[in-house]
């Protein structure tokens, strides 16, 4: 008899998401739909934090071990959660008199399911069934503004790149299926582990190629980025949100899951690509973050170049010289870093939005809310919003005191023990570079000119910034007489990396 | 809890409550409880330094706590005669600096809270015994600075803020890098994983690392690129006249009195005991960027046409001293010279943390009084502010190392205690006195002396929250030049302990046969 | 029976043609119906595989996918749709106000 | 005589408080001295006073009661640095003579500064530099004695730019202190060097006590630096340091300016406080100096080139005041020259050098002050061209002056008479049994004597007699009170110092005991110390006493001194021959000695201004341009990148797409080449 508790955080998020689509058909007053999701996503996020460590494997039936419960799934299902709900809060302000809300919530839950899905999935079908779930679901929510042009462009990009890489993805699968006829990932590297030859194939070398396009387009790797900055600029803000900080995390797990457990045995050729990718992407990505003018196509920007951070994960893990510790701390580091910014990242974009209300309903219309020029004196205008934004903005530059900073640490460090000293010193300049454009926001808010009266700040968001910022502080603050919250994020990110890497 | 705990604490208490506040004078109250509250416990500690003293550790109220244990990060302060000093010089800078900025009208209580917490970050720094937080500390010295010059600063501060924000700040990436390598090398190599200064230190001065000259040489030199930027060291100095010249006068006071000190801290803490180790050609190459900096600094600083500017030149030049100082202690040599050279190098950081905050005063109070900097501009300001003029010339002279101020001793004692060593560079950096002299001279006598510039109109003297930090600070520096032994003494063991491999003297344990008390 | 690789091959000219036309096309329709056939180019692989080596999951696999690729294209067309609504036409081309 | 109940005091133990006491007068003037008596000037002359009574009690206790000599010293701050007093005769001599003489010039200034709205300020300075001179003489280390050696060149920069808002003083100050620095560098570099072969020694108690150094001459004669012997290195540095600070050639170029100070500044710098610094740094280090082959030579030579060199400037000027700074180099001359024939002389070279030391002493101030009372009387007037007949309206000065000038061409039975001419005589013995040098060395000092009487009198002869060239100098108005009696004191010690001292012989023995201590003991303050031994070091053959200069030798200095003085009467007083036709603009001598051989322009157009300012803008440039160009050039760089990556974001979706498949295929392509091929 097998023990299905450790399903119940996805399973009462998929109630919930049944629950608000069903109700928003008969209820006039939808708001209280919003503080229904936030429920579910809380009891689930409740449960996931309980069992941080759980181990289970349902190898029978009805998943045909398909599906995994482990710390490497459950950090990532923490971080959606945490995602989700900080979203969710954004949204009663953002969506709270849209009349149709219960699309929005009962979509976001979904697009939560299939991220969920995804990070605990040992099988190809239901990575790829979790990751289209998501992926439609956050279609939708791109344009869900139906009368923003911007908000319909950005849906449209994404969908087609989208359905492109999907595409890309499952010829890639096809592949591996046929030549390991299997879609279980844990067989797929026994059978790699059995015939070595088998791994020097050019038809898996295709295949392998395609799968990291595919996975590419969501964590949004040079040269698959492209789509990314035009959407989360377009999308509406906190649908921005939901994108960086939990769809683009969603892309890190099944990478993980296939590459490091599936495909390690041919971590020699995906070392090359993940390298090459690696340093353009946080190079490309700082770079023209230097140059936005909009600050929340900067952040699509900077979450670009956060990816290429991850991505190092994969090189130090390829990396054959690479001691144990590295790749623990590569791991690690990378999970922390996920995390840092998935909380970060979602909270950043979620004052963009606050701001750009209190722009538009102060000031009157504006032509782009998000344009840097409108942040000026923003210390004075909003003190509460820029203070809260700016620490933000040192969590995403890794300057302490923050979360950000920490995991940025641990991530180099593993970089320095793999002994890869040029892609450290590439990571560092790069993050250095990355420091430049949040500044110079930074300096916009607090001695640009104001160019109007005090806001009136909306108190939810608010609330949203102020617990990710205090989470991020709170996270990296060592506490007297007991070990930091932090450090129990990272015994459960090395407890995942042990999992994963198997080292 | 310990008291460099309740030290930072009470720093941070008073940031936090000085930004509620509203009024200049809430403000300014808050910051001045609380900064001279910081100065009272760094005063208590110097005076418990000898009771608390651990002499197995060699630290005085030595605290750990856990941080982060899995990966080896601990909370752990302490201070020894390296750091106690630097700790009661941010102190004393930062609490007369509440003074100095009695009446600062705009944004007050983001102002004064900043002000404390540059104070609590460089305290951070100077007592942190591990590379984690010191690194922390250090990166965030950065931030409240950064606003310091944005906020307050001239007409060009984004330009300078972010210069210096970055270039700073791209420094300390690489040195973390240097840092990492050696965790991780001690960690393999003993299995146990730690950011612990004495520990990682000891174990690379004792050639416990099982490494390759490489990666042994990866670690001095990102290290010491970290340092020397922050001294900074000619040719990494750029970002400094530009940060002094936009900074408000606090912030240039803090950034040269105590900012830059970090550079030279960071040499005697981490990298002097690692000289040894790593090729030997680096120290050549440390001595080499004082020597560099100390012959730079007079040819750039004559060349300026901004008081201010020339000032900022200047104090590259005294932080060169410390680079020749700490290059000439470690070289094999005679050990009474050694010694000299590096109390000497420890006692220059203090002595011109003081004296240079007397300078940038001085500047501050001459752009607030006549709204320029431009030394043309200026003359016989004498006429209209005698009380400056003593002071400024006082400051000034004191600046090109007169006897019976702070500098000289320092100074006599880097170059007398570096001949025996490097000849050539001490007789070279001697040559650098007169122009050194020069342009000091020529500053005074275009701002003080000749007739009055009558285009300055009617110039008023120097308000007394002015005059009484800048009295202060000279007095001090008058009575360690005559008198040092309160500072050098503490340093002095140190050095001993530190360069003579473990015997210790008492605290203030110079001693010579003949002689004794001074026969009132 | 049908050597193994002549589906292979289909499938690849189909995937090709398939990203042809995404990258030449500019009717939004038209681009819906090549990332369609790539899709199925793809299925058409797995269910392939599958015979070829007597194993089901794949053509699972490839029913999914199908359910899959409708359910995408039904919000495809949805928001081509939005497009058409806001601008009279669906050429892609044309759809730049997001941009540098 | 002295009051009987001081012989039961020991002056000596309180030795500290001649240094402590001026400094207390300092701060006291600088802080309440404004609201005393006559605004200022009480503390300081009270503080000098006390200090001068300290300093005759110890003479009292060495001299009178042979208590001996004394020295201590207590801890200071690196280890081996002590601080320490040394009572003995050349302390002595230096400490009566520098309290007498500023003691008197604060008297003086009293009246001299009545009028000067700063006067607190002026005393307060002039107080810290009497006792920064007191320090420097009474200290027993190199360090110590560096240290007051600076804060003398502070006062002086401050004096000499008392006057502030006159723009020459200020140059003026800072000239002197750069002129000084110079110097001062050097000999830092030279107390480091000694520092450092002290503890190469092993020594590390009082490092760089002269004791201690004496001491081991011995050994560090086998020092060397760059090949050299460093204790000849090292008293070139010394001798740098001097040159600077006693205006020895080629760094005396401050002194002329110097005269922008008030006159009782000037006084105090040339008689008593400042440029006598260096003599007693030679005579005080005298054992190190004949410890090292040729640095007595060398300092010989450029004493007497110095005394010759000056007196030529002398002949030229017209500024009264610069005629007598001139003398003054001349004079300093001497002194060294004679220090420097210490090689064959002995510790004798000393005791000669000090007691001239001393004269010059009263009979410059002498002369500084009578010429300060001229300016005061006839308002500021310097150039001797437009005064004349002051004798009639002020005669106290002008007898005062007379009497210095005597003094100063060294008229029989005058201080200057017994002190210059031994030393001539001396230079002459060093000529004939001394370096190669040596006949230069006299020949030089000789001529100097015809000089000094010439211009002296020319500038007595000009200021005193002959009609009133000016509207001011025809009413002059005689000094006061103040300055009348302390022109009188003077005066009496400039005519009569040789005669009180039985012709200098007691004060030469007196001297001579401070490095031959008749017991050659631990009494002394140098015990056990053998100057033959120690010359021998050097290769200096010390000669014994008893050697006298044949007759013609002793009496040539008069002969020419009356030469001059007649040279000077005919020209300035008769006006038998009229020089107008060679002291023309036209002829090149005069061109010369006018622009003082050129040595200013040199320093100041050429060295100062051209090179220097050439480099520092050079330095400006590379500062701006080259290293904070790249660091500019890299941002630029960046942000220049990111404006053309940016274009790649088109914006239509074809070209994304086209974008990802790109990258496949270049993935695929890279994979393949690193795996090498298939």
């Amino acid at each position: 008899m097998v023990d299905y508790t450790a399903l119940l955080p996805i399973g009462i998020v998929i109630a919930t998401a049944v629950i608000v689509l069903l109700t928003g058909l008969f209820i006039e007053q939808k708001k209280i739909l919003g503080y229904i999701t936030l429920v579910g996503l809380l009891t689930s996020l409740g449960l996931v934090l309980k069992g941080w460590d759980l181990n289970v494997a349902f190898d029978s039936a009805p998943f045909y071990g398909a599906i995994v419960v482990d710390p490497f799934a459950q950090i990532f299902n923490a971080m959606f959660l945490i995602v989700g709900v900080l979203v969710a809060i954004a949204a009663l302000k953002a969506y709270g008199d849209n009349p149709r809300q219960d699309e929005f919530y009962s979509m976001m839950l979904l697009a939560t399911v299939g991220m969920m899905v995804v990070a605990m999935s040992k099988d190809l079908l239901a990575l790829f069934i979790g990751f289209e779930l998501a992926s439609i679901a956050t279609y939708a929510m791109a344009g869900f503004d139906k009368r923003d042009p911007k908000s319909i462009e950005a849906a449209l990009k994404y969908f087609l790149i989208g359905g492109l890489s999907s595409s890309l993805m499952v010829f890639g699968i096809s592949y591996i299926y046929g030549l390991t006829g299997s879609t279980n990932i844990d067989t797929i590297a026994s059978v790699f582990g059995a015939n070595p030859g088998l791994a020097t194939t050019p038809a898996i070398l295709l295949a392998m190629v395609m799968l990291i396009a595919g996975f590419g387009f969501k964590m949004a790797f040079v040269p698959f980025h492209m789509w990314a900055p035009d959407t989360y600029e377009g999308a509406p803000s906190i649908v921005s949100a939901l994108l960086a900080a939990g769809s683009k995390k969603m892309g890190f797990a099944a990478a993980f899951r296939i590459f490091i457990v599936g495909l390690i045995a041919m971590k020699v050729d995906w070392y090359i690509a993940f390298m090459i990718l690696a340093v353009l992407t946080m190079t490309v990505g700082n770079i023209l973050a230097v140059v936005q003018t909009s600050v929340k196509r900067m952040l699509a920007y900077s979450s670009i170049a956060h990816a290429g951070y991850i991505a190092v994960v994969f090189v130090v893990v390829a990396y054959d010289p690479a001691p144990g510790v590295a790749v623990i701390h590569a791991m690690t580091g990378g999970l922390m870093h996920a995390f840092s910014h998935a909380i970060g990242k979602a909270a950043a974009f979620i004052a963009v939005a606050a701001i750009a209300y209190m722009i538009l309903s102060k000031d009157g219309k504006v032509d782009d809310p998000n344009h840097v020029s409108n942040y000026d004196g923003l210390a004075k205008r909003a003190p509460m919003t820029a203070f809260l934004f700016a620490l933000l903005l040192c969590s995403l530059a890794g300057i302490p005191p923050l979360f950000g900073f920490t995991s940025k640490f641990v991530l180099f460090l593993s970089t320095i023990e793999a002994g890869l000293v040029g892609l450290a010193i590439i990571c560092v300049l790069n993050s250095a570079l990355s420091v430049y454009y949040y500044a110079k926001v930074v300096m916009r808010m607090y001695w640009g000119e104001p160019k109007g009266e005090a806001f009136v700040e909306s108190s939810t968001y608010t609330f949203v910034l102020a617990i990710a910022v205090i989470a991020l502080i709170v996270l990296f603050m060592p506490l007297p007489g007991m070990v930091s919250p932090g450090d129990l994020v990272y015994q459960w990110a090395e407890v995942a990396a042990h999992a994963v890497t198997g080292v | 809890m310990g008291l460099i705990t309740i030290l930072m604490l009470v720093l941070l208490a008073g940031a936090i409550l000085s930004l509620l506040t509203k009024t200049t004078a809430q403000a300014r109250g808050v910051a001045l409880v609380s900064s001279f509250g910081a100065l009272a416990i760094a005063i208590l500690m110097y005076l418990m330094y000898d009771a608390n003293f651990n002499t197995v550790t060699h630290y005085a109220f030595e605290e750990s706590g856990t941080w982060m244990p899995s990966i080896g990060i601990g909370y752990h302060v302490g201070v020894d005669g390296i750091s106690l000093p630097m700790v009661i010089l941010a102190t004393i800078v930062c609490a007369f600096c509440t003074i100095f900025s009695w009446t600062e009208s705009k944004r007050p209580n983001q102002f004064f809270a900043l002000l404390l917490l540059m104070d609590l970050t460089l305290i951070g720094v100077f007592v942190s015994l591990d590379f984690f937080m010191f690194y922390v500390f250090w990166e965030l010295t950065l931030l409240p600075m950064f606003f310091l010059i944005g906020i307050w600063g001239g007409p060009r501060k984004d330009y300078s803020a972010i210069k210096f924000l970055i270039y700073t700040h791209i420094a300390s990436v690489l040195m973390m890098l240097g840092i990492f390598a050696l965790y991780y090398f001690y960690g393999a190599s003993t299995g146990i994983f730690t950011f612990d200064i004495p520990t990682l230190i000891n174990a690379y001065k004792d050639g416990l690392l099982p490494i390759s000259q490489f990666w042994l040489d990866f670690i001095f030199v990102t290290i010491m690129f970290g340092f020397m930027v922050k001294m900074p060291s000619v040719p990494f100095h750029t970002w400094l006249p530009d940060a002094h010249v936009e900074a408000p006068t606090i912030g240039s006071i803090i950034l040269a009195g105590v900012l830059l000190k970090m550079g030279g801290y960071g040499l005697f803490r981490v990298l002097l005991p690692m000289m040894g180790v790593a090729s030997t050609w680096f120290i050549y190459l440390i001595a080499l960027f004082g020597l560099v900096s100390i012959l730079y600094s007079p040819f750039a600083a004559l060349a300026q046409k901004d008081l201010k500017k020339l000032v900022a030149f200047s104090s590259i030049g005294h932080m060169g001293f410390i680079s020749l100082g700490v290059a000439a202690s470690v070289l094999a040599g005679m050990d009474p010279a050694r010694v000299v050279a590096h109390t000497g190098a420890m006692f220059q950081m203090f002595s011109h943390g003081i004296i240079t905050c007397v300078l940038f005063g001085c500047c501050g109070v001459i752009e607030h009084h006549t709204h320029t900097r431009i030394i043309d501009d200026l003359g016989g300001l004498t006429k209209k502010m005698p009380k400056l003029a003593i002071l400024m010339i006082a400051g000034f002279f004191a600046s090109l190392g007169l006897p019976l101020c702070s500098g000289f001793v320092a100074e006599f004692g880097i170059l007398s205690g570096s001949y025996h060593t490097m000849p050539i560079f001490v007789i070279l950096a001697a040559i650098s006195i007169p122009f050194t002299a020069g342009y000091h001279l020529w500053a005074v006598q275009r701002t003080m002396f000749g007739p009055y510039n009558e285009y300055l109109g009617d110039v008023k003297e120097i308000k007394w929250f002015e005059f009484l930090p800048l009295a202060v600070w000279t007095i001090i520096f008058v009575i360690l030049g005559i008198y040092p032994e309160p500072i050098i003494g503490m340093m002095q063991t140190t050095a001993e302990y530190f360069l003579l491999s473990g015997d210790v003297l008492p605290i203030g344990g110079i001693h010579v046969a003949a002689g004794g008390a001074f026969p009132w | 029976m049908i050597p193994l690789q002549y589906y292979l091959l289909l499938a690849g000219i189909l995937f090709a043609i398939g990203a042809y036309g995404i990258m030449t096309l500019s009717n939004g329709i038209r681009l819906l119906m090549c990332v369609e056939l790539m899709l199925n180019a793809a299925n058409l692989n797995l269910v392939a595989f599958s015979t070829h080596i007597n194993d089901v999951s794949g053509q699972v696999f490839a029913l999914f996918s199908i359910a899959l690729a409708a359910a995408e294209a039904a919000v495809g067309f949805a928001i081509i749709l939005m497009v058409y609504r806001l601008r009279t036409e669906i050429d892609i081309e044309n759809v730049k106000l997001l941009r540098w | 005589m002295m009051d009987p109940n001081l012989t039961t005091i020991d002056f000596r133990l309180y030795a500290h408080w001649i240094v402590l006491l001026p400094m207390i007068g300092f701060l006291l003037e600088l802080l309440i001295g404004k609201y005393t008596w006559r605004k200022g000037g009480m503390f300081a002359t009270l503080s000098i006073l006390g200090s001068m009574i300290i300093s005759y009690g110890c003479l009292y206790n060495v001299y009178v009661q042979e208590l001996g000599f004394w020295e201590y010293s207590w801890d200071w701050f690196y280890p081996g640095i002590v601080a320490g007093f040394t009572i003995d005769p050349l302390s002595l001599a230096m400490l009566c003579m520098v309290s007498f003489i500023s003691f008197f010039i604060h008297f003086y200034a009293i009246g001299y500064m009545s009028h000067d709205c700063a006067k607190n300020v002026y005393f307060a300075e002039t107080a810290l530099f009497t006792g920064s001179m007191f320090g420097l003489v009474l200290s027993n280390n190199l360090l110590q004695l560096f240290i007051f050696w600076e804060m003398v060149g502070v006062c002086s920069y401050l004096l000499i730019g008392f006057w502030w808002h006159k723009p020459e003083a200020a140059a003026a100050g800072k000239k002197a202190w750069m002129s000084c620095a110079v110097g001062d560098c050097l000999f830092l570099l030279g107390i480091a060097m000694m520092y450092t072969i002290m503890v190469k020694q092993g020594i590390t108690t009082e490092i760089i006590s002269f004791n201690n150094i004496f001491q081991n001459l011995e050994h560090l004669s086998h020092e060397t630096i760059f090949g050299m012997s460093a204790l000849t290195i090292i008293c070139i540095l010394f001798m740098c340091g001097v040159l600077g600070k006693s205006a020895g050639f080629p760094l005396h170029v401050w002194i002329p300016d110097a005269m922008e100070g008030p006159t009782t500044v000037s006084a105090l710098i040339h008689a008593a406080t400042m440029v006598t610094a260096g003599v007693y740094l030679i005579a005080r280090a005298f054992p190190i100096f004949l410890a090292a082959p040729n640095a007595l030579m060398i300092v010989a030579f450029m004493g007497a080139f110095t005394a010759l060199y000056a007196s030529t400037l002398g002949l030229v000027v017209n500024d009264l005041k610069r005629i007598f700074a001139y003398s003054t180099i001349s004079q300093l001359g001497y002194m060294i020259a004679i220090l420097g024939c210490g090689a064959v002389l002995g510790v004798a070279a000393v005791a000669y050098a000090i007691f001239h030391l001393v004269a010059h002493a009263f009979f410059k101030a002498l002369l500084f002050l009578s010429s300060g009372s001229v300016l005061h009387g006839i308002g500021n007037i310097r150039d001797i061209k437009e005064m004349g007949g002051l004798l009639k309206g002020m005669p106290w000065t002008g007898y005062a002056m007379l009497a210095g000038a005597l003094a100063l061409i060294a008229f029989p039975f005058t201080a200057g008479y017994y002190s210059k001419d031994r030393i001539i005589e001396d230079a002459y013995i060093y000529a004939t049994n001394g370096g190669d040098l040596g006949y230069m060395v006299w020949i030089f000092l000789v001529l100097g004597v015809i000089l000094t009487a010439t211009y002296t009198f020319r500038a007595w002869y000009l200021a005193m007699t002959g009609e009133p060239r000016s509207y001011p100098a025809i009413r002059p108005h005689e000094c006061g009170f103040w300055m009348k009696t302390t022109l009188v004191v003077l005066s009496v010690f400039a005519l009569g110092l040789g005669i009180m001292t039985g012709g200098g012989v007691k004060f030469w023995h007196f001297l001579e005991e401070t490095f031959v201590h008749e017991t050659q003991t631990a009494s002394g303050v140098y015990p056990g110390l053998d100057l033959h031994e120690i010359g021998l070091l050097g290769g200096n053959t010390l000669m014994q006493h008893g050697a006298h200069p044949p007759q013609w030798v002793i009496y040539l200095p008069l002969l020419l001194m009356i030469a001059g003085l007649a040279i000077a009467t005919t020209v300035y007083y008769k006006n038998r021959i009229d020089v107008s036709k060679y002291v023309k603009k036209d002829n090149p001598l005069y061109q010369i000695l006018w622009n003082k051989y050129y040595l200013d322009y040199l320093f100041k157009d050429i060295i100062a201004e051209k090179i220097i300012m050439t480099v520092f803008t050079f330095w400006d440039v590379l500062d701006r341009y080259v290293i904070d160009g790249v660091v500019n050039l890299l941002s630029w760089i960046t942000i220049q990148a990111g404006q053309v990556g940016r274009k790649l974001q088109t914006g239509v979706v074809q070209n994304y797409a086209t974008a990802v498949i790109f990258g496949v295929s270049m993935l695929m392509i890279l994979v393949i080449m690193f795996r090498g091929g298939l």
